[in-house]
């Protein structure tokens, strides 16, 4: 139990899949302008990725081991999570159309972006079990959707700020992710892997 | 063991015709939902789906591009040629007619007296909210300079405190005329050199005390010009450009010189 | 029909040949991969073991979960390499040892694996840090509370400055090693 | 476009990195070293040629509903070519890239420019679209990771430019430095792009 | 002034014990109340007025006298328009010699009326006592103020007659006379409340039968002791009157911080003071109804506090509508100095003129001259977020972030925060370390807001 | 015209204070804590605290200037700034590294941002935290105060020594600021007194000290100890930089949030954070890492937590 909830704390905190890990960072840099925005992906994110963390190792102990097959491992990931984006997408549809209005819009952004990926290779290479596969999913969802919230509440606020026009924009919010990540530094050896 | 390489191609065959039969199931099902417009554009767009433009998606930017929220060059990944195809898709063709650009018309651009010292924001909207301005003249230009701002093309500046419009630079988008609260920006036809710089409605009387270079409706203009393309309004020459052949006599006439000749 | 049954085609068509080719890369590179795995494995080993001639691939044991490496020279083991893990400041360090059986000293050990901070943690792969580990046994070292120790918790192991944290995971990892050797000493030993 | 500019616009008028802001997770966490840069950017562009290549050819079979899936499908088998390929022969360097080879399937420069350039393009095209686009990614991440090199550990290829005593700014190899180093270059492109 | 706090110290036990009520926010100015003793003054006739057509709230009247004609005092000479604007009437006997546009002081020049005198001063025959007006119906007494050009005297010009006919569908249950005045310098209102207390209050009364209510209340800031005793005094026999001292601070006289301090009662966002029963009238207002349905008197006059460290001669002058700036502050001595700033009203919502040829108008509750010095540009800096004209907003809006946005022309914004519940108090900019305008960068946001809803222009706001 | 008059929107009075004098107050509080620093430290913190406040001021000038702005050093913030960053500096820091911390803190702390009131973290804290990983080991290297008699090189603050070797300081030494650490955070006596006079001044309130403080103390007073009530809550109250960071650095008005519920959110938030690192994380303090973090949540508290009446969509 303690050790699932390390797995969870350190992917929220201590190796935080944007400031840390450096995964994500186009959706971060470009759905991160308004905090509405950012809360949606964030949701979004946070259900996909727990969902996909599992649907991958699942996929990857229960067929492609036994299989042998472990080279294909990369292509049946972007294939599985592309489909389980899809599938997703039209069951919120299906069952709750508020929802879906509200989270399944950020649905396509998913589909190909490092983080999620990244996830399921992160899965492999650590030999997560189904379990620690949901927390660590689960923990690296909030920890992006964290840094998402956090990013689009600086920009609004940047937005007002005189900055200089050389660095106005990505150069801005680079910096900016920057000073985040030393910040998250603060958390580092936390929690031990 | 089976043969990797068959059991490879098996798996992934499987896995293909499974996303393939996913695909023609789904685009068959929601194939009529889509505008096609939203469709057409989706065809242009990348489809990385990186969220670069700051929507949700390839998908939520197309949506937004038909509904006017995005720009055409919103796209970043897709780079000029996306651009131009997501353009011509939402077919924002632009009318081809005379040329017209942006022409300040007061002459000093504000050479009316002040009656007293503004104190606040450097903002023309801002300062005509307290008595119209610190002009004397009701109708001059303030030359704080909202419609620099405003400028998409950065055609105005502010020149030895008067304000300049760049006749290359402007393309007559019409942005600061919007902006400006004296109204004392006009459209004029680019190739016309004629001008009447003054917008003061007020009596002659009154124009002469407070102003050296303002329109005193005396009607000199209207008397000489030999294709009666002047007319007079509310104390103030109005030229009509169709008819205006730029004789230049009204110029010359001019007792206080507001009708100004470009080039000339 | 045909529009979607021409979807189905191609996709699996595609798929189909990227799973060809694939299986055949991987065929063609399996060797070589398996090779540089091994290889980066041995490095370490022979690192930290005296000069030898034998096989190593051949000249090991498995027990409980712990391969041991036996380095011969002329047919008599003159060091025994296995890894052995330590608690640093952001996770795990797993190194890995060679140990002489003569006194149960150690003979070098190498990083294999750690995630501690790049020019602060990560400074235990400098080899003054490591060197100072060689000759090094339970017997001839200052040991607190029966334990390994760096200098800071009064034993005598040069902690790296700035890295406290990280120098004791090593001097745990080679602490468990000796003991783990000593244990398993006969063991390992019997032909 | 010639085709000399074709080939040179990734190089900095669509320079991936400082003008499209597309790869940036590689980009910055590779960047430790000039090195790194330079096998990130080699085995991207390898990818990006390759897949250019093979979508600009089958361009006109692959129907425009499952165009993603199969260009997925393509790009991912070049990428697990790449990889097992490094594994076998630059086992190194595939150890410090790690987890970013098999990423770079998600990379959007090469969705993006099979997208939006292969699949409307003729071969030869194509490829060079495709090998100046990753030579412009090449080059960017050579100066990331050498202002990197340089600041952090006083190298530049492993080779010592800073004499010994010289003060490192660790800050520069770590996350934050990777940050604030790639938002000050930004801010220098466009102020030399106004210039 | 001395005698002024003297009198502060005397009475602070006393104080203590009554309960004092107040709102949230809000700040204690320096008073500046240095006419506070000096007793209304009559000013003597003059030769000449000028009377703006828009002294009001609402659409300016229609002049219904002609260049030359002769008018006596209290003659109607322009006529309300629509429902919610106001008669104009004469303030001198003479003959009308010009309308046309004049300096208004509240914006560009408009529709003037000027008079000359005739140096009799003649009452117009329709003027004239009613010693039954108790007996009149609340209509009749509505048709009175309204003829009688009655506007709001505590700034705002609002016209009255509106105010005293509320919707059929809205239960009005209490009336507050707003004795408050709050702004530093102006002691019109106080000066009134001593010497016209009885009015006052007959007054109150006419406004409590006209709208049928039962609870009555004065709310006097404890700073005019004096009034306070004197308004006590006059309704001691008055069951359903009550004297409300309130805490000295600024802005308690505005009607919704008044409501909330006496009643508890919060006036909703964009609502009126008629939506939680109430209505809210000046001192002022209430001595020009008494006036007008006791003695037939149209509102042509009204006292003005001249005052200001620029005035050479402060004093509470009783001023007759359309009597030129110039000519008050002539009668006053003129100026002490060089005169940086002259203010129609208090120091924090007065409005700034640019030439002394103004008139005074309805709502010129004073006139006040701040000398050069004071009157020296601020250098203004960043806002460091301090957050002190949020705490002292009454309002409950964020002053900084709107002018922020409206600084950047984010109008939607700007409204989002709150723009259009502000009601330009003035202690937001007042307070400001960074010197910021607030006041004018809200009022610009206000006035693009209203221009945008009418349809022009973008807000200059992209969505995504 | 007889006279020309000013026209200006209302209010036409003003209070007397302003940003500057504010910043210099500031300075003020800063003066018994700077006494203490050389009292304690000898000459070296006086030359720290020169070097990274013309550090600040030259880099402050020469980046308005490069961005055509109107200098403003004279509005004290960057004096603050600076001072700030040398309190939190090692006594043992070589020069050039503490004006490289001076320069770092203007230019990607503040004018990167836009300068005064536009920056989202505390400049001076973005200074320390780079120099922190950037140099642990200088920066992590003690010096001890004059009046110790300890004769080794380097010399544990209580708190290393807390956590690393497990003493703890006397209390009276933890206030008086007769220990090792960063040249201002020391005495706690000194420090306070600071900050009564800025509360006097009502340049801060008693919001987020009080929550940051009360905050962190609670938490390691629970969990701080062998058993849960056990942990020494004044010596974490007094040791280390909280006092310095709850009440100087974490006030800063710019990057804190503005309401005042959303200042004790902040506050506890710090505290909360300052108590996590302290106890269970990795570096022996975290203060300047617990106020970044906030700072960075400064604008959603903001947003969240508005007065009553602005609401946002
Ligand atoms: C961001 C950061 C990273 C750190 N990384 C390490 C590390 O990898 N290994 C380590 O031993 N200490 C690391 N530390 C330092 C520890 O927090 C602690 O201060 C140090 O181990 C104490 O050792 P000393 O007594 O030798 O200075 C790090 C500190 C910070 C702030
Ligand atoms: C459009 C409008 C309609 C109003 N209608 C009424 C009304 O029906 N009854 C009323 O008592 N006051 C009414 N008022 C007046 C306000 O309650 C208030 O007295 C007036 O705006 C001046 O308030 P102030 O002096 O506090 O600014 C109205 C005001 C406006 C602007
Ligand atoms: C900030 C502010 C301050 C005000 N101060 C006073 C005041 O001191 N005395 C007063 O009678 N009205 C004051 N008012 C006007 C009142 O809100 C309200 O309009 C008035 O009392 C209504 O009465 P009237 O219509 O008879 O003028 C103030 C309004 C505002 C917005
Ligand atoms: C109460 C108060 C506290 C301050 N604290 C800091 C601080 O911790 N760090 C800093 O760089 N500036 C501080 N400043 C100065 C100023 O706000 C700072 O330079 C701005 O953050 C720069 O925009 C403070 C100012 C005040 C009034
Ligand atoms: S916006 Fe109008 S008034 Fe202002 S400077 Fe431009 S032209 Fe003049
Ligand atoms: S805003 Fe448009 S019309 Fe005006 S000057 Fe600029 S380009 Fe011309
Ligand atoms: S925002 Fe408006 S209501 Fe609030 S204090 Fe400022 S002027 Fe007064
Ligand atoms: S009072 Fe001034 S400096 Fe303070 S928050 Fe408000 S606008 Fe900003
Ligand atoms: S490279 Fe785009 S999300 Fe990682």
């Amino acid at each position: 139990m303690l050790h699932l909830f390390v797995i969870f704390l350190s992917a929220i905190l201590v190796n935080n899949f944007v400031l840390t890990r450096f995964l994500g960072i186009c959706p971060f840099l470009g759905v991160s302008r308004r905090v509405e925005t950012a809360l949606g992906m964030g949701m979004a994110v946070i259900f996909v990725m727990t969902l996909a963390s599992l649907v991958t190792n699942l996929i990857y102990n229960l067929v492609l081991v036994p299989l042998n097959l472990l080279f294909l491992h990369i292509i049946t990931f972007i294939l599985v999570i592309a489909s389980l984006v899809q599938l997703v997408e039209i069951v919120l549809e299906k069952i709750s159309p508020a929802l879906y209005r509200a989270l399944g819009i950020y649905l396509p952004l998913i589909t190909t972006n490092c983080a999620i990926l990244g996830l399921a290779l992160l899965n492999v290479i650590k030999g997560h079990n189904a379990i620690q596969a949901i927390f660590f999913g689960l923990g690296a969802g909030i920890g992006f959707a964290l840094a998402l919230l956090i990013m689009a509440g600086i920009r609004e606020r940047l937005e007002l700020a005189d900055v200089p026009v050389a660095l106005q924009g990505a150069a801005i919010t680079l910096i900016t992710a920057g000073l985040l990540s030393l910040a998250f530094m603060g958390f580092s050896g936390l929690v031990k892997l | 063991m089976v043969n990797p390489i068959i059991l490879s191609v098996s798996v992934l065959g499987g896995l293909g015709l499974l996303a393939g039969s996913g695909l023609a199931y789904a685009s068959k099902k929601f194939v009529s939902k889509i505008d096609p417009k939203v469709e057409a554009i989706l065809e242009a767009l990348p489809r990385a789906n990186c969220g670069a433009c700051g929507f949700a998606g390839c998908s939520g930017f197309a949506k937004a591009l038909v509904e006017e929220k995005a720009q055409a060059n919103g796209c970043i990944p897709g780079g000029e040629g996306v651009a131009n195809q997501v353009a011509s898709i939402l077919g924002v063709e632009v009318e081809v007619r005379e040329k017209r650009i942006a022409k300040i018309l007061c002459y000093h651009r504000g050479a009316s007296q002040t009656q007293f010292d503004y104190q606040g924001l450097e903002s023309c909207r801002a300062a005509a909210l307290l008595f119209g301005g610190d002009k004397a003249c009701l109708y001059s230009c303030l030359g704080l300079g909202d419609c620099i701002e405003v400028c998409p093309f950065g055609a105005i500046t502010l020149i030895k405190g008067r304000i300049e419009i760049d006749e290359e630079k402007c393309t007559g988008c019409g942005k600061c005329i919007s902006i400006c609260p004296k109204e004392v920006i006009a459209l004029v036809p680019e190739e016309k050199k004629v001008h009447v710089l003054c917008n003061s409605k007020d009596k002659g009387a009154i124009v002469r005390k407070i102003c050296k270079e303002g329109c005193i409706g005396c009607g000199i203009c209207v008397k000489v010009c030999p294709e009666g393309a002047i007319t007079l309004k509310d104390n103030l020459a109005y030229i009509n450009y169709e008819k205006c052949t730029e004789c230049g006599v009204c110029v010359e006439k001019c007792p206080t010189h507001v009708i100004e000749m470009v080039n000339g | 029909m045909r529009e979607s049954s021409r979807l189905v085609i191609v996709l699996t068509l595609v798929c189909l040949i990227a799973a060809l080719a694939l299986a055949g890369v991987d065929r063609l590179t399996k060797e070589p991969r398996l090779e540089q795995k091994r290889l980066a494995h041995l490095k370490a080993i022979r690192a930290v073991l005296p000069p030898l001639d034998n096989d190593l691939l051949k000249d090991k044991k498995e027990i409980e979960g712990v391969t041991f490496y036996l380095g011969k020279k002329e047919g008599e083991i003159t060091g025994v390499a296995f890894s052995s893990k330590g608690e640093g400041y952001s996770g795990f360090i797993t190194i890995m040892m060679g140990v002489r059986p003569e006194d149960d000293s150690i003979t070098g050990i190498e990083i294999l694996e750690h995630i501690e901070t790049p020019g602060l943690g990560a400074n235990i792969e400098k080899e003054e840090f490591k060197n100072q580990f060689k000759e090094k046994s339970l017997a001839n070292s200052k040991l607190v509370e029966g334990r390994l120790a760096v200098k800071r918790d009064r034993g005598d192991i040069d902690a790296l400055t700035g890295a406290t944290i990280s120098s004791r995971g090593v001097t745990e990892a080679v602490d468990e090693g000796l003991k783990i050797f000593l244990k398993y000493k006969k063991q390992i030993l019997v032909e | 476009m010639s085709l000399q500019k074709e080939f040179t616009k990734g190089f900095f008028a669509e320079n991936p990195i400082f003008r499209l802001l597309l790869g940036m997770c590689p980009t910055l966490a590779v960047t430790t070293a000039a090195i790194n840069g330079v096998a990130m950017g080699l085995a991207t562009t390898v990818v990006l040629v390759g897949s250019n290549c093979t979508i600009s050819l089958l361009r006109r079979l692959i129907p425009p509903r499952v165009r993603i899936p199969a260009f997925i499908v393509i790009i991912a088998s070049f990428v697990t070519i790449i990889d097992m390929l490094m594994a076998g022969f630059f086992y190194e360097l595939h150890k410090v890239l790690g987890l970013f080879i098999p990423l770079i399937v998600v990379n959007c420069i090469i969705l993006g420019r099979a997208e939006a350039y292969a699949s409307k393009n003729p071969l030869l095209r194509s490829l060079i679209d495709g090998l100046g686009m990753g030579l412009g990614f090449t080059i960017s991440l050579i100066v990331l990771g050498s202002i990197r090199e340089i600041l952090g550990s006083g190298t530049v290829f492993g080779f010592a430019l800073l004499g010994e005593g010289y003060p490192l700014f660790i800050v520069m190899l770590l996350p934050p430095g990777a940050f604030i180093v790639l938002g000050l270059l930004l801010g220098l492109m466009n102020r030399l792009r106004k210039a | 002034m001395n005698l002024y706090v003297l009198e502060n110290i005397n009475h602070t036990n006393k104080e203590q014990k009554m309960k004092i009520r107040s709102f949230r926010g809000g700040v204690h100015p320096p008073e500046e109340k240095i006419t506070f003793s000096l007793p209304i003054q009559e000013m003597p006739l003059l030769k000449k007025v000028v009377i703006p057509l828009s002294q009001h709230t609402g659409a300016p009247a229609k002049p219904v006298v002609k260049v030359g004609d002769r008018v006596k005092r209290g003659q109607r000479i322009g006529e309300a328009q629509g429902s919610v604007s106001s008669n104009i009437h004469a303030s001198i006997s003479g003959k009308v010699v010009d309308i046309a546009d004049h300096p208004h002081p509240l914006g560009p020049p408009s529709l003037a009326i000027t008079i000359e005198s005739d140096g009799r001063d003649e009452h117009h025959p329709s003027i004239k006592h009613n010693n039954d007006y108790f007996r009149l119906h609340p209509n009749e007494i509505r048709e009175i103020v309204k003829e009688a050009g009655i506007v709001g005297l505590g700034g705002a010009a609002f016209p009255t007659h509106v105010k005293l006919s509320p919707p059929e569908d809205k239960w009005i249950d209490t009336v507050i006379l707003n004795g408050c005045e709050c702004e530093p310098y102006l002691t019109c209102d106080h000066r009134l409340m001593i010497e016209k207390t009885y009015e006052i209050i007959q007054g109150l009364k006419i406004i409590a039968k006209t709208l049928e209510v039962t609870s009555c209340y004065i709310g006097i800031e404890k700073n005019k002791r004096d009034a306070i005793r004197a308004m006590r005094e006059e309704i001691r026999n008055e069951a359903n009157m009550e004297v409300v001292p309130l805490k000295t601070k600024y802005p308690q006289g505005s009607e919704r911080q008044l409501i909330e301090a006496i009643l508890n009662r919060e006036v909703p966002s964009g609502g009126l003071p008629l939506d939680v029963g109430v209505i809210v009238q000046n001192v002022g207002t209430a001595l020009a109804i008494s006036e007008a349905v006791k003695k037939g008197n149209p509102l042509i006059e009204r006292v003005v506090t001249v005052t200001g460290k620029g005035i050479k001669n402060p004093a509470n002058l009783r001023v007759r509508i359309g009597t030129l700036f110039q000519d008050v502050i002539d009668y006053c001595g003129g100026f002490r100095g060089k005169p940086g700033k002259m203010i129609m009203g208090g120091p924090l919502m007065g409005f700034s003129q640019y030439t002394t040829q103004v008139p005074v108008i309805k709502g010129t509750t004073g006139i006040l001259v701040l000398p050069e010095e004071e009157t020296e540009e601020i250098k203004e800096r960043s806002c460091i977020r301090c957050n002190r004209c949020v705490d002292v907003c009454p309002m409950d809006i964020s002053p900084n972030l709107i002018a922020k946005y409206a600084s950047k022309d984010r109008f939607d914004w700007a409204r989002e925060y709150g723009a259009l519940d502000c009601m330009e108090c003035g202690i937001c900019a007042y307070v400001c370390p960074a010197k910021i305008p607030l006041v004018q960068l809200i009022k610009y946001a206000k006035a693009q807001l209203t221009r945008v809803t009418g349809g022009t222009g973008d807000t200059g706001v992209t969505g995504g | 015209m007889p006279q020309r008059l000013v026209v200006s929107v209302s209010p036409h009075i003003r209070i007397k204070g302003n940003i500057p004098r504010m910043m210099w107050d500031v300075v003020i509080a800063l003066v018994p804590a700077t006494i203490a620093s050389i009292y304690f430290f000898g000459s070296k913190a006086i030359y720290i605290i020169l070097v990274t406040t013309f550090s600040a001021l030259i880099t402050e000038a020469l980046i308005q200037k490069l961005c055509k702005k109107p200098v403003t050093i004279f509005d004290g913030s960057a004096v603050v700034t600076g001072i700030l960053l040398a309190f939190n500096l090692p006594p043992g820091i070589p020069l050039w590294m503490a004006g490289v911390g001076g320069a770092i803190a203007i230019s990607i702390g503040k004018q990167a941002f836009g300068g005064l009131g536009h920056n989202i973290f505390n400049p001076a804290l973005v200074a320390r935290t780079i120099l922190l990983i950037s140099f642990p080991v200088v920066m992590t290297t003690w010096s001890p105060p004059r009046f110790i008699s300890f004769d080794a090189l380097t010399y544990a603050t209580p708190l290393t020594a807390l956590k690393m070797d497990n003493i703890l300081t006397p209390l009276k030494d933890l206030f008086i600021g007769n220990v090792g650490g960063c040249i201002g955070e020391t005495s706690a006596l000194a420090l306070i007194i600071g900050a009564l006079y800025l509360l006097l001044r009502k340049h801060i309130t008693w919001h987020i000290p009080v929550t940051f403080i009360a905050t962190a103390g609670i938490l390691c007073w629970l969990f701080g100890g062998a058993e849960l009530f056990r942990g020494p809550f004044l010596f974490h109250v007094l040791a280390g930089g909280l006092l310095l960071g709850a009440l100087f650095m974490a006030t800063d008005p710019v990057t804190s949030p503005t309401s005042r519920s959303g200042r004790m959110i902040f506050g506890m938030g710090c505290g909360a954070i300052t108590a996590l690192i302290r106890l269970k994380g990795g570096p022996p303090e975290g203060v300047s890492f617990s106020i970044l973090l906030m700072n960075a949540f400064a604008p959603l508290i903001d947003r969240f937590i508005r007065p009553r009446k602005s609401r946002v969509k």
